[in-house]
């Protein structure tokens, strides 16, 4: 049976088809600012590629901030339990998920069975988002895409240390104004980021594996970071976009149905 | 004859002006690119382009901004705080208490009949009640900041939100939205949070008639009318020019002093 | 603060509304009606409480009389003394002349009953230098009593030297704005050793020195004896109501905690307290005989605890929320006596006070203990893990109240529990409680709307599959 | 500036630290002010007072408190959730506040999660919130737990006279500090801030001795000077949170400004800062570390702080204030208006900023409210360069 999972978040929507155990396909675009036109839109790409229509489809689970507005879903799923079951799904051995989402991150404790056992959100005023990111690539002229390259690159050790990731940016404007390497800077921000994610992690006792997943996990910069900050080394998911993994696990819950 | 400049090269945009014999012979503004002096020189090329002058005929130069540090070819450096209230009262020589929101902070200066400052307090909080607030807003609402105003005067009833804390404030807007809320009261929800915000800061300093409001968020008319419905009093606003170039203005006023 | 609101004062507000909806009850629908027209913004406080039947006509009066006794108290001689919830008030009743108005009570009925809650308060003691990240819950009344809005206050009394300094430090903030005499009763990190039992005593004879200087009148001991007594009454039947709860399904109404803790930490010692808990135990008596659950639609689908406290700042929409879902309100820290007839107090020497009438010097040894076991005082004193502190406290009320999960409600200006919920949340999960911490102000909707709130407790209870 | 204090403030276990240690020196470290450090020395321990200097990300500590709290305790947390503090062989904390008293609750939990992180002396000393009667009674016995914790911890004896001796050295360096206060009153000003701020935390993280014959050394060299610092530049007082490294003064001093005087946990605050000598150190002790009363956390004893502050600017002849506080330090951001209140009336100009803690705070926002507050002093300056 064909199952699909829509996942509306507050930047992207993302949609994966799933049929026996695999994926069919999967689609991701920016958010619109209806959700019934960003759900409509992303879906109908996956089944395109696919080249299935919407009846062919026999269930269909919705998940994200936008999950409410998905007009052709057959039930609604929490991201916290879509991102465990997908990653899971992906990697038995995920005892573990770190999720950094446009709006907000989560880190998700599971059992074996990929059911979750305990979850938590961002801490108020620390939060550590992909918005963040976005706002700080404008800041700093450089595409969203290229931060963890250029990170990479960096000469000088920076700091980026406020607690209020707003007031983060300030920090950035003056490492800018004092004329600080961009690359270096990036690879500034991309530690803290990933420190104040790894807090939520630590927070709930760190279980090996730990997976990251969200579009910041394509971010090595990130990705490298988040590994130091909770101790041990961090996976990404084999073989699939990190952000399509919330659809994901949606779709295989609507499998599951 | 006097011919000096200010230049205030802010962490969104950099401004210059030219005060030619005490008036406002010419300006620029620019978007802040990633190096200060970089934006700064630009900004003077534009300038000196826009009033035909060269670099030497400026007498004297006077630079503010979180940029100020930089500029290389200026004569001194003065903090936004007293550039704004500098700039403004000469506007409104009437203004005691000058509020500026800005992109990164928001100022509440209160000033003497001579311009200069008694107290002044900015927001250590949060970003929230900074033009930062209203540009991730708007940014979430996917429409341009300059909107905010037009938009929320359509609004019956604003919705109230979290406001203590800017992150969060985005995730409830995000909810609205997707709730289908009217815009109108959302962008209305948002004016009225910055005015909260804003208010407790003047407040702490206690107003003294009149007040000048200066900075980009000055033109929108939703958070202006309801900073002084919560202050009960009216706010002055400079119309001769852009409430973005006061501060650059004022630094350039101080030229002329040092001249 | 907005010009508008300097044209009412608080106490006023509180004293007409309050008056007026006790006579609801009494009233046709149409009479009803016409009432709720002039109480609009209460309205959706009132209802909830007016469907809990006779207690909450005798609650409705209770702080008609109450806010009104403020009013007047200049006029009928009477001086004012702000002081805290953690603080049992019947002291003050032993005396003539003196009259207690509990901050913290305000700004939670402020923040329940008004249009913007007490926001522009708390705004206002910002405005005048108070910290913003201080607590809400002194934050909201305070403001309108520093604001000229409230009744003059003479002095200042309270506990929390010591249990939280933030509590103690907004207190004396207010004193010295005021410029009035102040007295904080101080705690030592420990709650059942000799030397802390002496600590308590010591100090709390110096209040009551501190007392009878500012008010210049000397405690009668068969006064202070009458009060003590009807606290003792009161204690048995808050322990009654407590003891009905263990039962499955639980028979007394969410929302009496708040009821009998906004009574017991304004009018404590007083009859129409004892009153109201009356009226309260026959109704709950009346359910555990029939087996009926507290909730209005009688299903008890989940026993929530709340490690700490609710939430007001968005009218009743907490208790609302239980009542749609079927979850029944264990009551909060704020709802425990430590009377030693409690029923969690069994077996654990040191941890309840007995009250001794015998003569005065052990009546203010009696309060002084009291004091020392009010909820915070006692709870938080200490590390959260040591004996007879938070968990301890938490985990032998969950048991014995069968609770399924936790809930911690809070607000960001509490530095003690935002220092250890963590730990506290970890420890809890380990025995078996499911625990949710959230990150709302209790008092102050600006921090995180009730949608988002609700949002996360339906997350919550959904993906630990509680419901 | 004088080397010696920089380094040893640089580092958390620095070389006077390790010098001490590769001579078989126990250390202890502490949190707050109102420890007798005395007792330590007395036992030839050498009390190191805990500083967050370096912490630059909370990943550890964020896990163990919550959001809303004070980025200081926090900061420890971090660095001895690193391992930056397993050099010590003890550690005693107090409630100076909320926060720091919840450290003992925060820094337990970890001890079980990174192994070797929780030393093996681990005390916790309640300090009461009034300075005298009972709460003096509880603060001696409180003194007398602790010396019997330390004889059994560390298998030492406490002797009266050891007390003493050590009492007295500590009077030393106090009298050594309160010059160092003295100079920094003294036209033409000889001392920066900054300088001056780093001796007074070096006498925190170096043993006494060898502290005190570099401090008199350093008073030496500045009596020496033939500079005024202070030439067209406005003299700053300092108060308020915790700020236990000095680039918060060298920030303010890269305006047209200079600190000539600072009210925070460190250093002495005034001459009755001394600890009487008398034939009971321990009441004496008391006296002088409960009494003295000088941090917000002694409610109910403002006005006293408030007189004491309002004295020593008048004597330090300083042209503003900048009361500063951690973001979440209710005590001092509070008391900090009653303040601002208070230095209005006595038309003491006074500049409010709250930050995060040290190495957490961003300078670009800082720096512009320190320079427009000079900018502000100045006015009157700039109006005479005009005419």
């Amino acid at each position: 049976m064909k199952t699909a999972g829509c996942d509306i978040g507050s930047r992207t929507a993302k949609a994966v088809i799933f049929e026996n155990n695999t994926i069919i396909s999967s689609a991701v675009i920016p958010a619109k600012l209806d959700p019934i036109e960003s759900s409509e839109t992303v879906i109908k790409m996956a089944l395109d590629q696919a080249n299935l229509t919407m009846a062919d489809i026999e269930k269909t689970v919705g998940t994200g901030y936008g999950q409410q507005e998905i007009p052709f879903a057959n039930c609604l799923e929490s991201e916290i339990v879509c991102h465990a079951k997908g990653a899971w799904w992906n990697i038995p051995s995920a005892r573990m998920v770190i999720d950094i989402g446009g709006q907000d991150s989560k880190a998700i404790k599971m059992d074996e069975n990929g059911k979750v056992v305990r979850y938590t959100y961002n801490d108020k005023c620390a939060s550590g988002t992909g918005r963040f990111l976005e706002i700080m690539a404008d800041a700093l002229h450089v595409e969203l895409d290229d931060m963890g390259k250029v990170g990479k690159t960096y000469k000088e050790q920076l700091h980026i240390s406020n607690q209020c990731v707003i007031f983060a940016e300030t920090e950035v404007v003056s490492l800018i104004n004092e004329e600080k390497d961009v690359a270096d800077i990036l690879n500034a921000l991309h530690i803290s980021l990933a420190n104040r994610v790894a807090s939520l992690a630590r927070s709930l006792t760190i279980a090996p594996d730990v997976i990251m997943t969200g579009g910041v996990a394509k971010n090595s910069g990130v990705f490298d970071a988040l590994s130091e900050g909770i101790g041990l080394p961090v996976k990404a998911l084999e073989g699939i976009d990190p952000q399509i993994n919330g659809a994901l696990g949606a779709a295989i819950i609507a499998s599951e149905l | 004859m006097s011919i000096v400049a200010g230049f205030d090269v802010g962490s969104l945009s950099t401004k210059a002006v030219i005060i030619k014999n005490n008036k406002l012979a010419g300006s620029a503004i620019i978007k802040s690119g990633p190096k200060p002096v970089e934006s700064a020189n630009k900004v003077m090329k534009k300038l000196l382009d826009e009033t035909g002058l060269l670099q030497t005929d400026i007498q004297a130069s006077v630079g503010t901004g979180y940029g100020r540090e930089k500029i290389s070819f200026i004569d001194k450096a003065v903090s936004e705080i007293s550039c704004h209230a500098k700039g403004a009262q000469w506007f409104v020589p009437s203004a005691r208490t000058i509020i500026d929101i800005g992109g990164q902070d928001c100022k509440v200066i209160k000033l003497d009949k001579d311009g200069n400052i008694k107290k002044f307090i900015t927001n250590d909080k949060c970003a929230s009640g900074t033009g930062r607030f209203l540009d991730v807003m708007a940014k979430v609402m996917n429409i341009d900041v300059s909107e905010l105003g037009k938009l929320s005067q359509k609004s019956t009833k604003p919705i109230s939100f979290a406001s203590i804390c800017t992150v969060w404030a985005q995730a409830d807007v995000i909810k609205h939205i997707n709730s289908r809320r009217p815009a109108e009261d959302i962008c209305a929800g948002i004016n009225v949070a910055m005015a909260n915000r804003v208010s407790m800061l003047t407040n702490v300093i206690k107003v003294e008639n009149d007040i000048c409001m200066t900075g980009g968020v000055a033109k929108n008319s939703g958070v202006v009318k309801a900073l002084s419905s919560i202050l009960g009093c009216r706010i002055k606003k400079i119309k001769k020019t852009d409430p973005q170039l006061v501060g650059a203005i004022g630094a350039a006023l101080f030229a002329q002093e040092y001249r | 603060m907005r010009p508008e609101l300097k044209e009412y004062n608080l106490d006023w507000l509180f004293a007409s509304t309050f008056s007026v909806a006790k006579n609801i009850g009494k009233s046709s629908p149409e009479e009803m009606e016409y009432v709720y027209s002039y109480i609009p913004y209460v309205r959706p406080l009132i209802e909830p409480v007016l469907e809990t039947g006779k207690p909450a006509l005798t609650f409705l009066d209770l702080f008609g009389d109450y806010y009104t006794n403020i009013v007047n108290a200049k006029e009928n001689g009477k001086k004012v003394v702000m002081t805290t919830f953690c603080f049992d008030p019947c002291i003050f009743y032993a005396v003539d002349n003196l009259l207690p108005v509990t901050l913290e009570i305000g700004t939670a009925l402020t923040s329940l009953a008004w249009k913007r809650g007490s926001t522009d308060f708390m705004d206002y003691c910002t405005e005048i230098g108070f910290s913003e990240t201080g607590c809400s819950s002194q934050r909201g009344a305070m403001g309108a009593y520093l604001a000229g809005l409230g009744a003059q206050i003479d002095l200042v009394a309270l506990n929390m030297g010591g249990v939280c300094d933030t509590n103690a430090n907004a207190y004396n903030f207010a004193a010295q704005y005021l410029d009035v005499p102040y007295y904080g009763l101080d705690y030592p990190s420990e709650l059942t050793t000799d030397e802390a039992r002496d600590y308590h005593h010591k100090d709390y004879r110096n209040l009551v020195r501190f007392i009878e200087k500012h008010t210049n009148c000397k405690f009668d001991i068969d006064k202070l004896r009458e009060v003590l007594e009807e606290k003792r009454k009161q204690d048995d039947l808050m322990n009654e109501i407590e003891d009905m709860q263990r039962l499955v399904p639980n028979p007394v109404p969410g929302i009496y905690h708040i009821m009998i803790y906004a009574a017991r930490y304004t009018y404590s010692g007083k009859k129409k307290f004892t009153k109201m808990l009356k009226e309260m135990v026959e109704i709950v008596g009346e359910n555990a005989k029939k087996g009926l659950s507290g909730l209005r639609n009688g299903v008890e689908k989940n026993r929530t605890f709340l490690v700490y406290i609710d939430n007001y700042s968005n009218g009743v929409a907490l208790y609302e929320w239980f009542e749609k879902k079927g979850i029944s309100h264990l009551g909060n820290i704020l709802s425990r006596t430590f009377a030693e007839t409690a029923p969690y107090t069994t077996g654990i020497p040191g941890t309840a006070y007995r009250i001794d009438t015998t003569n005065f010097d052990t009546m203010i040894d009696t309060l002084a203990d009291i004091n020392a076991r009010m909820p915070m005082t006692r709870t938080i004193r200490g590390s959260y893990d040591a004996p007879n502190m938070w968990l301890d406290d938490t985990l032998s009320l969950a048991k014995i109240y069968g609770a399924d999960c936790c809930i911690y409600l809070g607000t960001p200006g509490c530095r003690n529990t935002w220092s250890n919920i963590k730990l506290l949340a970890r420890d809890l999960e380990a025995f078996g409680y499911p625990t949710y911490i959230a990150y709302g102000d209790s008092f102050d909707s600006r921090v995180e709307t009730w949608e988002t709130t609700e949002m996360r407790f339906e997350e919550f209870y959904k993906i630990r599959g509680l419901l | 500036m004088n080397n010696v204090f920089i380094k040893a403030v640089a580092n958390l276990e620095n070389s006077s630290i390790q010098t001490w240690k590769k001579n078989g020196g126990k250390t202890v470290g502490y949190t707050c002010s109102f420890l007798p450090v005395e007792l330590f020395y007395a036992a030839d321990i050498l009390p190191i007072r805990l500083r967050g200097i370096h912490a630059h990300s909370m990943e550890i500590s964020d896990s163990y408190y919550g959001p809303f709290v004070c980025s200081f305790p926090k900061a420890v947390i971090q660095l001895a959730g690193s391992g930056k503090y397993n050099f010590l062989d003890g550690v005693v904390l107090s409630n100076g506040c909320d926060t720091l008293r919840r450290m003992n609750d925060c820094w337990r939990k970890m001890g079980e999660d990174i192994q070797g992180t929780l030393p093996p002396w681990f005390y916790y000393f309640d300090v009461p919130h009034k300075p005298d009667g009972h709460a003096f009674d509880w603060y001696v016995n409180q003194v007398k737990k602790l010396i019997a914790s330390i004889e059994k911890q560390f298998d030492v004896h406490i002797t009266e006279e050891k007390l003493n001796k050590a009492i007295h050295a500590q009077n030393e360096i106090r009298k050594l500090i309160w010059e160092v206060e003295t100079l920094r009153c003294e036209t033409p000003l000889k001392l920066t801030g900054s300088e001056a701020y780093a001796a007074i935390i070096a006498s925190t993280v170096m043993p006494v001795d060898e502290y005190k014959i570099q401090l008199a050394e350093f008073i030496a060299n500045i009596r020496d000077r033939k500079i005024d610092l202070a030439m067209d530049k406005k003299k700053i007082f300092l108060g308020g949170s915790i700020c236990d490294d000095f680039e918060l003064i060298s920030l303010i001093e890269e305006s047209d400004a200079v600190v000539v005087g600072e009210n925070i946990c460190f250093g002495v605050r005034n001459e009755s800062d001394m600890v009487r000598q008398t034939d009971d150190p321990i009441q004496a002790l008391t006296r002088k570390y409960l009494s003295a009363s000088v941090c917000p956390r002694m409610m109910g004893w403002y006005k006293e702080r408030a007189a004491m502050m309002i004295d020593r600017i008048i004597k330090m002849n300083a042209d503003g204030v900048i009361m500063q506080n951690i973001r979440f330090c209710d005590l001092h951001g509070t008391e900090n208006g009653l303040l601002e209140r208070d230095f209005e009336k006595n038309n003491v100009p006074s500049l409010r900023i709250e930050r995060e803690y040290g190495p957490l705070t961003e300078t670009g926002r800082l720096k512009m409210r320190v320079d427009a507050f000079i900018e502000q002093l100045k006015s009157a300056g700039i109006k005479n360069k005009k005419s």
